[in-house]
């Protein structure tokens, strides 16, 4: 269904932000940190960065945050009483200025979390979360969302995609049925939009691999073990390249306090050492090679064979935290390359 | 800059060392660790200002070591690492060789004993300027202090990218992985990031080279090296000991003198 | 804060200071009911994480004590333990945390009279 | 799952009286993990350990809290009582909450909470504790003995008697110690060396002593069953095999005038002596201070006239390396000399003297040959001034304790000083006379009633010289503190028993601790007052405090039959409370990366490498290793090693941690 287009001015735009605001929702955007962009919680439009690439950490933490509570007990008399999260108590998010790739990346990691049982918490916050994406007018080298299906002005995951049309104007595609209700609810803040010419404001970015080449190499490419360790020895195996990546979805589960206290989940990654160490004291991906194989199998050939989804939306983040300069577009190009 | 790859290929192709690790072109105009194994490798070596990144935690890797004898292209801080991972039994000697760029040339240093008296001529206590940062900070008041850490221990991931880029934490099974007692929460709240960062600030106590990598590391920028270095002035001030100076050394921390001040002890 | 009761955990070894604390009891001296002791070998064995994890679990005050240098049933458990004490306590400070909430202090055997004092430093 | 029993004990009411025991028992009950919540008046009595033990039996524990006293009281006894209900006894715990909760907090909710805080804190631990065997240590069965007065010599000869060897290491010249410098022993003035010399000799003569005299410990470690120790046999300047004892270089040696420690200042000696006639070795030692040679590089003459050419001038410490078992102190006791007493003058009065001194005067071998003649102008005097409890009892001068002995010795002073002088008319200040020993009293009351000692109830305030008595102010409180004054030729200040000089340098050698007066700590001072808590050193004599001579002697075969009942076993079962490295399976094999720092924490020295070979042999990794031998169990290198590869069984992580968190209200949730 061909999105609406509509018109939104910078003031407007601020004004909208604090309506959020007053309507008791919250606003995370990019802001300016030290010399990094990431993602915060804001109280105005000021506060918002519109004039970065890309930010350090993805906006995942609206939908799958750092840590959360799965629930919490309590224990008297030998009785254990657990009491669920109140999903109704959960806020209304609105992420404000993300970019049209990690709005395609809550698909990704549904893909994951409601693939055989739906994750309740997930999905309620993702249900509770507007995308309100800003479309790309530049790129770096690390950005390859073309290859993996995205684009800079893709609409695909986003409520509302804005693009900057210079002089404080964006063009307002508003693209699903949140965002028509976002947009209903803003009123008269949207503008009709005056054949704004989307395609002359988006960066390029050029085509470097087909993503079913880079699957179909993988499927041949699993024994490989010089090629892998010759691609990860730079890897010193920290858990940076998952943990700002928009659709890594491995977490952790741990319990905290004593008789009453919480279920807790947290962020995990394949990229460390004793992410599969067994009890038995075996460890099936001990070598660093294996986990950097791994990284790159679950993401190009295993979830595109199972939930039929990329696991990946060539943000680049991933390369730019690296402290080792694992380039993970260099790597891909090289799976492409490789001669079985 | 020719130089180290004169000397790298003449290394390769006499076989003295099975690999030369040593800093290529990354993307973005950065550096990045190379492991030439081929003498035509040699001419991708470069040695400028952007090479920073302290290549000995490569030294502790399994993949690494299986290669064989390793040449390290070796900034001071390296050297400094090579000489306490000795004095911690992880390197034997004549197991590697490190080559100290100097200038325009290439210094090797087979042996620990070489590699200390390189060391030793220069001079590897704080710089001034890290020891005037370390002063601001003890004029802040402790509540000042208190804030600045909270806003930064705040934002840390528990990532484990500054555990994985310091060469001294070669520890295969970290007291973080350790769940019979779980000594350090999982969860990167704000008490799980707080005792992450202690543990790691003491366990490198009277062992930290000050290389900076683990603050490189750090994908949201938290200055992690301000800990490092207010415990190395600390055991340098308090117990006249230095890490990275000697490979044959005790450790500051599990030695003692009969006379460490104690006026804090009632 | 005239309600105010600080939790305060006693890490002690278990000779001069244990000991001591024992003489205190047969000696009747009184302290106060927040001050609550935890065995240990020596002090030598206290690691700076479990005074972390004190902290961490709600202490409000710590004491540390043991034996007088060169009174060391191990010789040199307690210097071990002074030389983590200085570096710990330098790193609790520059991390803003007031280091007055943790006392270290040698115990001998003549009795925990001392302790009182520690934890009147408290109220 | 976990099934802890709770025994709580109301101590008669020890406990009771201010904690709420009942309450105690009811919270433990809901701890998870608890099977079985009592309270019981008596815990440690025998229906009390029986309890213990049904109820294990009953309800198939797998842990035991005992609510009670101090682990340092009755760990033992209920860990044996656990023992012998099938149950490990290490996973029986004590929570003190006796001398740490209801001795020293007041009655009232807060105490009850505080004591269920500790049972809960136990509790936690308990459910890590794991099943632990004893070790089995070899045992060197040769005893070494420091000091050879009374005490030494009578543990010496109880050990070489019960057939072990026992190396004897004597400070002085000569064995002996104090008592060989008395003149009789109350009560039965017996004289002194008529009764020691024959020990001295059996001593000496015994196959199973060694004796080194003129030698001090220089070093000791290990530990109960294996110690090494480093004995420094100082230079005599002398080859004892070639002297035969003529005494011929004393007689010659032109240096006289040396001050004699045996004679307590009062005689004097040369610089080649042998301290007494009856010393045991017979063997002279020279002075370095004093002798000629040594100051000058002159005279030599003991070496000219020494008919078998003993003399060894260029003779050097010796350091002897002996492996022993056992340890029993018997440095003995030393008296405050005249001179710290500003109310008597400071020692500025040559006739103010101390009770060793008046030993000497009155012993035969003495600097009078035993006649009753006064230092300063050697007269005899005709009335003399006893003060008891110079020094003792007396907390302005920091020695609040009483010197037990002085009582009696002083009534002796006085009899012997009636005895040679038989006009002479002894005061005795006193303030209470303790003669609780057998035939004690009845000896005093003779020394009143028989020898007519003027025994006056009163402090002595001042003393100073007046045309040349010596005046004596004192107060005299049965006859209503009425001031007097005794114009006196002589006094003896009966001054306090203080610890040996060295006996702190002696003890942190030993790991051996001692209280604030610097005498030897027993482990308890009822139930064990032979023993230290250094396992495998035990003590007798003077040096544990001050004590007359039966009792030091009692005390020496009781540290004897110690050391006899130690060394009767072929092995030593030692507490398995030590470190161990973890191993895994492979490829980790163990968390240890091999830093080996904590080999540089261990006092002991028990950290070694091990070396971790694949199946061909290819070494894999060189990990650290626990001599169970050597561990103490300190936890030292527990604390220190950053991968928690090494632990403590006792005081593991898991249990410290459980520890922490239980106290702090964070709860334990396995339930």
């Amino acid at each position: 269904m061909e999105s609406e287009k509509r018109s939104i001015e910078r003031g407007a735009l601020s004004r909208l932000v604090e309506q959020w605001l007053s309507q008791g929702k919250r606003v995370l955007a990019p802001m300016h940190s030290g010399d990094k962009v990431d993602f915060a919680w804001v109280t105005s439009l000021d506060d918002v960065s519109l004039d970065h690439v890309q930010t350090v950490q993805s906006p995942k933490t609206a939908v799958f945050p750092r840590v959360e509570e799965l629930f919490s007990f309590r224990s008297a008399d030998g009785r254990v009483e657990v009491r669920e999260r109140d999903l109704g108590a959960l806020p209304e998010i609105v992420v404000l200025g993300l970019r049209p790739c990690d709005a395609a990346a809550m698909a990704a990691l549904g893909a994951i979390f409601n693939w055989d049982a739906p994750d309740r918490l997930f999905s309620a916050r993702l249900a509770r979360t507007t995308l309100v994406t800003i479309a790309c007018s530049r790129a770096d080298e690390h950005c390859f969302c073309t290859s993996v299906g995205g684009g800079p002005g893709a609409v695909a995951g986003s409520d509302i995609l804005l693009t900057d049309m210079g002089q404080g104007a964006y063009l307002a595609e508003i693209v699903s049925a949140k965002g028509r209700e976002a947009a209903r609810a803003a009123g008269p803040l949207f503008a009709p939009a005056p054949g704004m010419d989307k395609e002359s404001r988006l960066a390029t970015v050029a085509k470097a691999f087909s993503p079913d080449a880079i699957a179909a190499a993988l499927e041949r490419m699993f024994d490989a073990g010089g090629f892998w360790e010759e691609q990860s020895r730079r890897c010193v195996g920290c858990g940076a390249c998952a943990y700002v990546c928009p659709t890594c979805a491995c977490f952790d589960i741990q319990d905290e306090g004593g008789i009453s206290g919480q279920r807790l989940r947290c962020w995990d990654s394949c990229g460390f050492g004793l992410f599969t160490l067994h009890t038995s004291g075996h460890n099936p991906r001990w070598l660093q090679s294996q986990r950097w194989r791994q990284r790159l199998m679950h993401k190009f050939a295993y979830m595109p064979e199972r939930q039929q989804a990329l696991g990946c939306v060539g943000c680049g983040r991933c390369s730019r935290a690296c402290p080792v300069d694992m380039n993970i577009l260099e790597h891909l190009r090289a799976v492409a390359e490789a001669k079985p | 800059m020719n130089a180290l790859r004169e000397k790298a290929r003449e290394l390769l192709a006499a076989k003295t060392v099975q690999v030369v690790i040593g800093y290529g072109r990354g993307s973005g105009g950065s550096a990045r660790a190379v492991f030439m194994r081929a003498p035509a490798q040699a001419a991708e070596l470069i040695f400028d200002a952007t090479c920073l990144q302290n290549l000995a935690v490569y030294l502790m890797k399994p993949e690494v070591r299986k290669l064989g004898k390793a040449a390290l292209v070796a900034t001071p801080a390296a050297l400094r690492t090579i000489l306490q991972l000795a004095a911690e039994n992880q390197v034997a000697d004549n197991s590697l060789l490190a080559l100290a760029p100097v200038g325009e040339d290439i210094m090797p240093l087979a042996t620990f004993a070489a590699i200390e008296a390189h060391v030793a001529a220069a001079d590897h206590d704080l710089s001034a300027a890290e020891g005037a940062e370390l002063g601001k900070f003890a004029a802040m008041g402790l509540e000042e202090r208190r804030r600045f850490w909270e806003e930064q221990f705040s934002r840390c991931l528990k990532c484990y990218a500054c555990r994985a880029a310091c060469p001294l934490c070669y520890c295969t099974r970290c007291t973080v992985e350790c769940n019979q007692p779980q000594w350090i929460p999982v969860p990167a709240h704000d008490l799980g990031n707080l005792e992450w960062n202690v543990m790691r600030a003491m366990h490198l106590a009277g062992r930290c080279v000050n290389c900076g990598d683990c603050s490189r590391a750090c994908p949201v920028g938290i200055p992690l090296y301000l800990l490092n270095q207010k415990l190395i002035s600390d055991v340098s001030s308090v117990f006249q000991a230095r890490s990275g100076m000697a490979a044959r050394s005790d450790n500051a921390m599990s030695t003692f003198k009969p006379n460490d001040p104690e006026d804090f002890i009632r | 804060m005239p309600d105010f009761e600080p939790k305060i955990v006693a890490f002690v070894c278990n000779w001069c200071t244990y000991a001591g604390a024992d003489l205190t009891g047969t000696s009747r001296m009184k302290y106060s009911p927040q001050v609550s002791i935890i065995r240990f070998p020596c002090t030598g064995r206290i690691d700076f994480m479990l005074l972390l994890k004190a902290f961490a679990s709600g202490a409000d005050g710590i004491i540390v004590s043991g034996c007088h240098p060169n009174d060391c049933h191990y010789s040199s458990g307690n210097f071990h333990a002074r030389r983590r004490w200085i570096i710990f306590r330098g790193l609790l400070d520059f991390l803003g945390i007031d280091v007055r909430r943790v006392q270290f202090s040698w115990y001998g055997r003549w009795g925990r009279s001392r302790a009182t004092s520690a934890c009147a430093a408290w109220a | 799952m976990a099934r802890i029993g709770v025994f709580i004990c109301h101590c008669g009411e020890n406990i009771s009286a201010t904690v709420d025991v009942g309450k105690v028992a009811e919270a433990a009950a809901r701890i998870p993990g608890v099977a079985h919540s009592v309270d019981y008046k008596y815990m440690c009595s025998d229906p009390g350990q029986q309890m213990v033990q049904n109820a294990i039996r009953e309800k198939n524990l797998t842990g035991v809290v005992v609510a009670a006293c101090s682990p340092r009281m009755h760990e033992p006894t209920f860990r044996r009582a656990c023992a012998a209900a099938g149950l490990n006894p290490f996973l029986c715990e004590m929570a003190n909450i006796r001398e740490h909760c209801s001795w020293v907090h007041e009655k009232g909710d807060a105490t009850t909470e505080k004591a269920i805080d500790i049972v809960r804190t136990l509790v936690a631990k308990v459910k890590k504790n794991k099943a632990l065997q004893p070790i089995k240590v070899p045992v060197t069965k040769v005893a070494m003995v420091i000091g050879g007065g009374i005490a030494g010599i009578q543990a010496s000869l109880d050990i070489a008697n019960a057939g072990h060897r026992v190396i004897l290491v004597e400070r002085e010249p000569s064995i002996g110690g104090h008592m060989s410098q008395l003149s009789e022993t109350f009560p039965t003035l017996d004289c002194s060396q008529c009764i020691l010399t024959p020990r001295m000799v059996e001593v000496a003569q015994h196959a199973n002593i060694t004796l080194h005299t003129y030698s001090e410990l220089e070093s000791l470690e290990g530990f109960i069953g294996n110690f090494k120790a480093r004995i420094r046999k100082k230079a005599r300047s002398l080859d004892e095999k070639l002297c035969t004892g003529c005494g011929l270089c004393a007689q010659k040696c032109p240096t006289r005038r040396i001050a004699s420690e045996f004679d307590a200042g009062l005689g004097l000696r040369p610089a080649i002596y042998v301290p007494f006639p009856q010393a045991v070795p017979n063997k002279p030692v020279i002075d370095r201070e004093h002798c000629t040679y040594y100051l000058k590089g002159k005279c030599r003459l003991c070496e000219k006239v020494c008919p078998t050419q003993a003399i060894r001038f260029d003779q050097e410490d010796e350091i002897v390396e002996v492996d022993v078992g056992a340890v029993v102190l018997a440095t003995g006791f030393d008296i405050k000399h005249s001179d710290f007493f500003p109310e008597y003058g400071y020692g500025k009065h040559k006739d103010v003297i101390d009770g060793l001194q008046f030993e000497r005067l009155a012993s035969a071998s003495g600097p009078t040959l035993g006649e009753m003649r006064r230092p300063s102008d050697g007269k005899v005097p005709e009335t003399v001034v006893f003060v008891a409890c110079a020094g003792s009892r007396d907390p302005a001068k920091g020695i609040e304790y009483c010197s037990k002995i002085c009582c009696m010795y002083t009534a002796k002073h006085a009899m012997l000083y009636k005895h040679k002088v038989h006009h002479g008319k002894p005061y005795v200040f006193y303030m209470d006379i303790r003669a609780g020993g057998k035939m004690y009293e009845e000896f005093v009351r003779r020394a009143m009633e028989e020898d007519g000692v003027q025994y006056v109830r009163g402090r002595v305030s001042r003393i100073f010289e007046r045309n040349g008595k010596l005046v004596v102010k004192g107060a005299d409180t049965l006859l209503g503190a009425r001031p007097m004054e005794i114009e006196a030729d002589m006094v003896v200040l009966a001054t306090a028993g203080v610890a040996q000089a060295g006996a702190e340098e002696l003890a942190q050698k030993l790991h051996v601790s001692y209280d604030a007066h610097k005498f030897y700590a027993e482990a308890h001072p009822k139930l064990r007052p032979v023993e230290t808590n250094t396992a495998g050193i035990f003590l007798a004599g003077a040096c544990q405090a001050p004590k007359d001579i039966p009792e030091s002697v009692a005390q020496a075969s009781g540290a004897a039959a110690k050391v006899a009942a130690l060394f009767s076993q072929a092995e030593l079962v030692r507490e398995p409370l030590i470190a161990v490295v973890d191993r895994q399976a492979p490829p980790l094999y163990s968390s240890c990366v091999g830093c080996f720092l904590c080999q540089s924490a261990c006092p002991y020295q028990a950290i070694e490498k091990e070396e971790i070979r694949g199946r061909d042999g290819q070494l894999l990794k060189t990990v650290a290793k626990v001599n169970p031998g050597l561990c103490q169990g300190c936890g030292t290198c527990v604390a220190f090693c950053r991968t928690k590869s090494i632990d403590i069984q006792g005081f593991s992580h898991e249990q410290v941690h459980a520890e922490v968190l239980a106290l702090l209200n964070r709860g334990d949730r396995d339930a």
